[in-house]
């Protein structure tokens, strides 16, 4: 009968679409490598990312020779094969991640996936298919910070890559954060610490000078400790400095509980609860596992942290990191501190306070907690505590089909000529980690002013070379520890909790944290990172 | 080709909707079943045409179980009292879908549709969608749907009842006519309506709660009705009950006096009975008769019905013409005693009045 | 009508509107700006408060940004219509069984079995996802359109059945029976004679199916990795720490539209009144 | 009638099966894991006794979420109704412009939320986005729209109402035009003002109708997580977090599979003998009163 059949019929076609577009999906393979092929590009050519938008800079490189370069990358030969990455959200990392995979792709033929991916979803979205064992990404790039979680699924970088130039130029402090138990897992593509970025232009005005020697009887300067800090964003907020007509503010922080705000909290902790003779741990007593988070250093930065909301711009106490950029690169506030980019982003050549910024150290803090002998120091300089915090970096699954080919991925995405126009773009989010970034000429060659240039450079070189230094918290289930930590930090900020309650809270959870986990694992960890700190 | 149904009985959750049903219908007779509302005639059709599980009995047609056979097997057609058609389809492609169905070539399935179409009237309306058409033509779609068929059964659920007066009385004509062209089928048709069976019907069945009480020619049922709840139900006005008793050759109706029994009830026994009256046997008087108080006055086109209560019993006096009674007056009734239908206590009928021409 | 209430029903219409019109020309307005329209505060008139330039535009078709909107589009359109179709055809089964027939599972009647199903929409999309990672994993379907087809389907089925099971009950079953007494077995008959007068229940269910087919974003994030990107995807993976407002706009825009035509259509059955029974 | 039988299974089952071998598993598996240590650094399903659901006992931030989002989702859904039944009304009949109107009305409801949320993000950006603008070029003080809880929750619900009562206003409407004309018709005789109309008449028309709006609305407003995630991430502190949202930060942010488990299925039988006894509640209150 027709009924009959018509109706087989509905079903049968329902059941062949899933078939056809499940025998569509899939794809990838390995395949033997093949022999090399002609090189596209002559040794030294001149590189340039004007072809891929017009808004790229016309900055041209010249390609450095070497095992990475456009022209070995040329030669080889992936055709057939896919490279499955995951990257961040575009354009912070994102936008770089895909134009190489473009690159790379017109260079050797292999087809390139990128994925893109918001901040919040990152962590998950890597670590849900790797415990799983299903092999989802052979290229991953993250925050590095994550290595102690990550660790147990990469595949270590193979000697010939650390061999090359240009990973023996990686700073120190960088190839330590890319390593795990006496491993490189990590490929470098990024360097990143927290400064403090000031506007020149208003600090150095003699007006401005003037005005803040009536109001506060001190000389106006780039500050030097937290104190100094809060003083002077709270003579600059609500008052019309930049002439905009728009009322300005003090200071621009990273202060969304669940973007980066647990960074903001620890480069105002360093100074108070970093004591260069204290050698056993910043966060927990390492030899005990007791959490220090809840020790008078960091109550008294969280109550800074607190009494600094009212330096902040409308919106300011739940600024993520791009509001953070926006707010001082677009010029609305004084002061900020975190990564670079805000500082890169006032550097665009299309920028309204171009070569008007300069950078520096962290505030430091005239005393700072001993929890050895339980009382406040009072050190004969301002205590300066560096914060290595973390960057991007990129790693390579164990378990990926396709190491070679994605190692070669990362080796080209960070070579010389990449980095060198990397390196200005802002958005890009791509900071200095090689020794050849700390120079000011480099700079000053991207039409950064001298004095913009020298204050970056020495400011970055400095970090490098302190031995007291603060890390983040490098061991497994790191995101529950900072998760909580942003938690009692934003409850105290709301007024939810006093600093106190709240950092005593966050202390109980981090016991408990440390229980689920393992108390010997993530004392393993700490002990690595401990010694990194004093490094 | 007779369908056969012995002792068909359903019932759904507690409620008895048929009781022992036993029927024979012969092809080319048209059967009418009558009765109220909820009596199972519905039911009845439903289970014929295989719309609805019996809890008992069979049903067979050519020695064919017929209730092994599912509806789509059965070779039977349907008009529901809605106006049943298929709303996406126009008039003719409903009148053909059957056909379609049953697989005949498109010239025999359009020949078949005009023509049936024809029948009823549509010619002009092929085009239509059923939602355009008035009631009594979306019926006479159904009607020509179920007659294309040429089916060996054909059911009529009460098709005239959603139509008013004017309409179902032209449609009841236009029946007659179709209906002698079914040839070998069996029509069944339901109604609650006398005339309506009366006159459409060569068989009529009477049923009432969910039993057949009596079967028969039009005429033998109306002019002998086997219980005062037939005669009721094929007279409209349902015929009047009177309680009374007989003792030595006098009768007494209820609490009135007693008078000598009309000759053609001179037989009945003595003891209690039941006597009924048609309301047209009834007439009012200004002189002599039994006292009774109007209770309702309906005037239905010629007709007046008066409704009066005569020593606590409810009666309806039909009367030719347009009669002024109001509502409260006091009323002499007289009886035409030699129209009186003896029953006995229980009901069923003892003597009826000879046959003089009825309706 | 009182003039005073004329007064206030186009007032409160004319509100209404503006507010539900404000983020669709705000974002419209915002596609078309650079960093320098966004950071000196909120700009609203092209070349008056700022400089319009199309890079937002420019970026979601491939441009600089590295983003291309087109296979995601194409990609939420399969899944889109094969998970809507796959729900529309179980789902009216289903809800045609339940409105004809008399069912007992265990103790569940048919009433019972119309809450499980609609009881499914109860679940949150959260508690459902580890294990549905796990289950396509299984499969081996992670990743793929057919593995977000069948996480869609039990998203979408119950709202099938839902305004299914209504619009059947309104239909007279007499249709059904005499279409059986016409010669249709039972799948017939639906076929023949119930779906063809069923498009307004069908349009509506279709429309919500397609609405939470595009518009999901939980599921399709968390169980594809590089293969299948859906559109909601694409527009989320440029929700940076320096958000391009101009791309996110112009992308929001893109992502919305299809469903926006959507909108009209539907319009169209309601000025009709034929979905009235649809949604009871 | 035999026959019939074999297909009465083919109808239903299908789509039964289908559902319930879909949604089968993860419940099991939920149940599993919520009695498993299952977290980023031991990703196993051992099995530690109840341990999670004593944690969760004293999880203050769960039931603070769970009760908020009672507040939160029952106070939207609330607006939502009256919103939409008042627009459903005026654009019904005698409207110029009704096409435009109920096209643009409906608008928000095809839209993605998690799409649309980024670009509310940008609307109450409290130094950048217009709403704060536009409250300064009236001479209004800006609000901390997102860094305060009172105004966050308001800008929270702003993004609901403003998404989902198209829903109500399509239900509404479209029960609205399937309405008989007769009650009204009779109403209009007795004299009846339109205040009366809508009380004495459409209101209780429209009951079955209503209960079904709601109780869907509520259904999917039990579920919201979408757009706390992209607004105001549960914050300033943690005064906008929802259950479905802070199971997301146990769950996947912070990988605590299992605790999330016993979140989870906590959550879930919660709403449901919630979402339960508030239909009942509905279906008796709304078709009683007005049957």
């Amino acid at each position: 009968m027709t009924k009959h059949r018509r109706a087989k019929l509905a079903a049968a076609l329902a059941v062949s679409a899933l078939a056809v577009t499940a025998c569509s999906a899939g794809g990838g393979g390995s395949g033997a490598s093949k022999p090399d092929k002609p090189a596209k590009f002559a040794p030294g050519s001149d590189i340039s990312y004007t072809k891929y938008g017009s808004n790229y800079p016309s900055t041209t490189v010249k390609d450095v020779p070497g095992p990475c370069s456009y022209e070995s990358i040329s030669k080889k030969d992936y055709s057939g094969r896919t490279l499955r990455v995951i990257s961040h959200a575009v354009p912070v990392m994102g936008e770089p991640t895909q134009l190489h995979a473009k690159q790379f792709a017109e260079l050797t033929g292999a087809k390139v996936d990128v994925v893109n991916v918001p901040f919040g979803e990152l962590y998950q979205k890597i670590l849900t298919p790797l415990q799983a064992g299903q092999p989802a990404y052979d290229v991953m790039f993250y925050p590095s910070l994550w290595i102690g979680d990550m660790a147990p699924y990469l595949a270590p970088v193979p000697q010939k890559y650390l061999d090359t130039a240009q990973m023996k130029d990686v700073t120190k402090a960088y190839m330590q954060v890319a390593t795990w138990n006496g491993k490189v897992v990590q490929y470098p593509v990024d360097g990143d610490r927290h400064y403090l970025k000031v506007r020149s232009d208003i600090i150095d005005s003699p007006k401005w000078q003037a005005a803040y020697k009536a109001a506060t009887g001190k000389t106006l300067e780039v500050p030097k400790t937290w104190e100094e800090y809060q003083q002077i964003a709270q003579f600059f907020s609500g008052k019309d400095w930049s002439g905009s007509g728009k009322l300005n503010y003090g200071s621009a922080e990273v202060t969304k509980r669940d973007d980066l705000m647990f960074s903001a909290f620890i480069s105002r902790a360093a100074a108070y609860a970093k004591n260069p003779n204290v050698k056993t741990g910043f966060f927990f007593d390492v030899d005990t596992m007791k959490p220090e988070i809840n020790n008078p250093g960091f109550v008294r930065a969280l109550t800074d942290f607190v009494k600094a909301k009212s330096t902040w711009p409308p919106g300011g106490a739940n600024f993520g990191l791009g509001d953070e950029i926006f707010s001082f690169g677009g010029g609305q506030t004084l002061m900020s501190y975190s990564w670079d980019d805000a500082f890169i982003q006032a550097q665009q050549p299309d920028s309204k306070i171009r070569n008007e910024v300069e950078a520096a150290q962290l505030p430091g803090a005239t005393q700072v907690w001993n929890r050895d002998t339980n009382q406040w120091d009072t050190p004969a300089s301002i205590n300066q505590v560096p914060y290595f915090t973390w960057g991007w970096t990129s790693a390579v699954a164990k378990d990926s089909k396709q190491q070679t080919m994605a190692f070669d991925f990362l080796c080209f995405f960070s070579n010389d000529a990449n980095t060198a126009l990397d390196l200005t773009i802002g958005r890009f989010g791509i900071n200095p980690y090689r020794n050849a970034h700390f120079d000011a000429a480099f700079w000053e060659k991207q039409g950064w002013s001298k004095q913009t240039a020298e204050t970056y450079v020495k400011t970055l070189s400095d970090m490098e070379k302190s031995p007291n230094r603060v890390f983040d918290l490098r061991v497994p289930g790191v995101n529950q520890y900072m998760s909580s930590l942003a938690n009692g930090v934003a409850d105290a900020i709301s007024g939810q909790k006093q600093p106190q309650q709240a950092l005593d809270d966050v202390a109980k959870e981090w016991n408990d944290i440390t229980t689920q986990v393992g108390k010997d694992k993530v004392q393993a960890a700490y002990r690595n990172v401990v010694a990194l700190e004093n490094g | 080709m007779t369908l056969t149904a012995r002792g068909l009985t359903l019932s759904v959750e507690g409620v008895d909707h048929l009781r022992d049903i036993t029927l024979d219908l012969r092809p080319g007779r048209i059967y009418t079943v009558i009765g109220r509302t909820l009596a199972g005639k519905s039911s009845l059709l439903r289970v014929l045409a295989g719309l609805q599980r019996v809890d008992a009995g069979t049903l067979t047609q050519d020695g064919t179980d017929l209730l092994q056979v599912p509806v789509w097997r059965r070779d039977t057609a349907m008009v529901y009292q809605q106006f049943i058609n298929y709303p996406h389809l126009n008039v003719f492609d409903n009148v053909a879908f059957p056909l379609r169905r049953a697989k005949l070539s498109g010239e025999q399935v359009r020949l078949r549709a005009t023509e049936s179409l024809a029948k009823v009237g549509l010619s002009d309306f092929h085009a239509r969608k059923p939602s355009q058409l008035s009631g009594g033509q979306q019926q006479r779609v159904a009607l020509a749907r179920a007659l294309a068929r040429r089916c060996k059964t054909l059911l009529l659920d009460e098709p005239l009842v959603n139509l008013d007066y004017k309409l179902r009385e032209q449609l009841r004509e236009e029946f007659r006519e179709l209906f002698s062209g079914v040839g070998d089928s069996v029509v069944v048709y339901t109604t609650t309506e006398t005339t309506e069976a009366m006159m459409l019907g060569d068989e009529v069945i009477v049923m009432h709660e969910g039993r057949i009480v009596q079967t028969g020619t039009p005429a033998e049922v109306f002019d002998a009705p086997a219980t005062t709840t037939v005669a009721q139900i094929i007279n409209e006005p349902p015929m009047n009950i009177i309680p009374g008793t007989v003792t030595g050759g006098r009768m007494r109706l209820n609490d009135l006096g007693a008078v000598d029994l009309p000759a053609h009830l001179a037989g009945l026994p003595d003891g209690p009975c039941q006597f009924g009256l048609r309301a047209t046997d009834l007439s009012l008087s200004s002189s002599e008769g039994l006292r009774g108080d109007v209770t309702f006055v309906e005037i239905s086109g010629s007709e007046t019905f008066v409704h009066v209560v005569i020593a606590d019993i409810p009666m309806v006096v039909q009367l030719e013409g347009i009669h002024d009674v109001s509502l409260g007056d006091a009323v002499l009734v007289t009886i035409r005693s030699d129209r009186l239908f003896a029953f006995s206590a229980q009901g069923d009928l003892l003597v009826a009045p000879s046959e003089q021409g009825g309706r | 009508m009182s003039r005073a209430y004329l007064t206030f029903k186009y007032a409160f219409i004319a509100v209404w509107a503006s507010f539900v019109a404000g983020p669709f020309v705000w974002a419209l307005t915002t596609s078309f700006k650079d960093a320098n329209g966004v950071q000196g505060g909120a700009t609203y008139l092209p070349w008056v408060d700022y400089k319009p330039t199309t890079r937002g535009w420019q970026d979601i078709f491939g441009g600089e940004g590295g983003v291309n909107v087109i296979q995601p589009f194409l990609n939420s359109l399969q899944i889109t219509v094969l998970a809507s179709a796959i729900s529309l055809v179980l789902g009216s089964l289903a809800a045609y069984g339940l409105s004809r027939y008399t069912y007992r599972i265990g103790r569940m009647k048919n009433a019972d079995i119309v809450f499980f199903f609609v009881s499914q929409r109860i679940m949150p999309p959260i508690v459902l996802v580890i294990p549905f990672f796990f289950l396509l994993q299984f499969a081996g379907l992670l990743d793929s359109i057919p593995g977000l087809v069948i996480v869609t389907v039990a998203l979408l089925l119950p709202i099938a059945v839902w305004v299914m099971v209504d619009f059947f009950n309104n239909i007279p079953r007499e249709i059904d029976e005499m279409a059986m007494l016409d010669g249709c077995h039972p799948f017939a008959a639906f076929v023949r004679t119930i779906l063809p007068n069923s498009l307004p229940g069908i349009t509506v269910a279709a429309m919500f199916c397609a609405v939470f087919g595009w518009n999901d974003f939980f599921f399709a994030f968390r169980l594809t990795f590089t293969e299948v990107q859906t559109l909601p995807q694409a527009v989320v993976a440029l929700n940076s720490s320096i958000p391009p407002w101009w791309t996110l706009s112009a992308a929001s825009l893109f992502g919305i539209s299809p469903l926006v035509l959507l909108a009209v259509w539907v319009e169209r059955y309601l000025s009709r009144g034929n979905l009235a029974g649809a949604v009871r | 009638m035999d026959g019939m039988r074999r297909y009465k299974s083919m109808f239903l089952l299908p789509g039964l099966l289908t559902l319930f071998i879909i949604i089968i598993f993860p419940l099991l598996f939920t149940i599993r894991v919520s009695f498993s240590g299952w977290n980023v650094s031991n990703p196993h399903m051992d099995f530690i006794g109840g341990a999670n659901f004593v944690r969760m006992l004293a999880d203050h931030r769960f039931w603070a979420s769970i009760l908020r989002l009672i507040l939160l989702a029952g106070g939207t859904v609330l607006i939502e109704y009256v919103l939409g039944f008042a627009l459903a009304l005026m654009v019904w009949r005698n409207v110029r412009g009704q096409r435009v109107w109920r096209v643009l009305f409906l608008v928000p409801m095809m839209t993605t939320p998690v799409v649309m949320a980024a670009i509310w993000q940008t609307i109450f950006n409290e130094s950048l986005g217009p709403v704060n603008d536009l409250l300064g070029r009236v001479g209004l003080p800006t609000v901390q729209w997102l860094t305060s809880t009172g105004p966050a929750t308001v800008a929270l619900m702003t993004v609901e109402i403003w998404q989902w009562t198209p829903f109500m206003f399509l239900l509404l409407l479209a029960g609205l035009l399937s309405l008989s004309k007769e009650p009204f018709m009779a109403a209009a005789i007795d004299g009846a003002g339109p205040v009366r109309t809508f009380f004495k008449v459409t209101f209780p028309l429209m009951a079955p109708v209503s209960v079904t709006a709601l109780i869907i609305r509520l259904i999917e407003a039990s579920k919201m997580s979408d757009s706390v995630y992209v607004l105001t991430s549960g914050g300033p502190g943690s005064s906008t977090e929802t259950p479905g949202y802070y199971l997301y930060i146990r769950g996947l942010k912070e990988q605590q599979t299992g605790y999330a488990g016993s979140l989870s299925l906590t959550y879930l039988v919660l709403m449901i003998v919630t979402l339960t006894i508030v239909s009942r509640l509905l279906v008796r209150t709304l078709k009683t009163r007005t049957g």
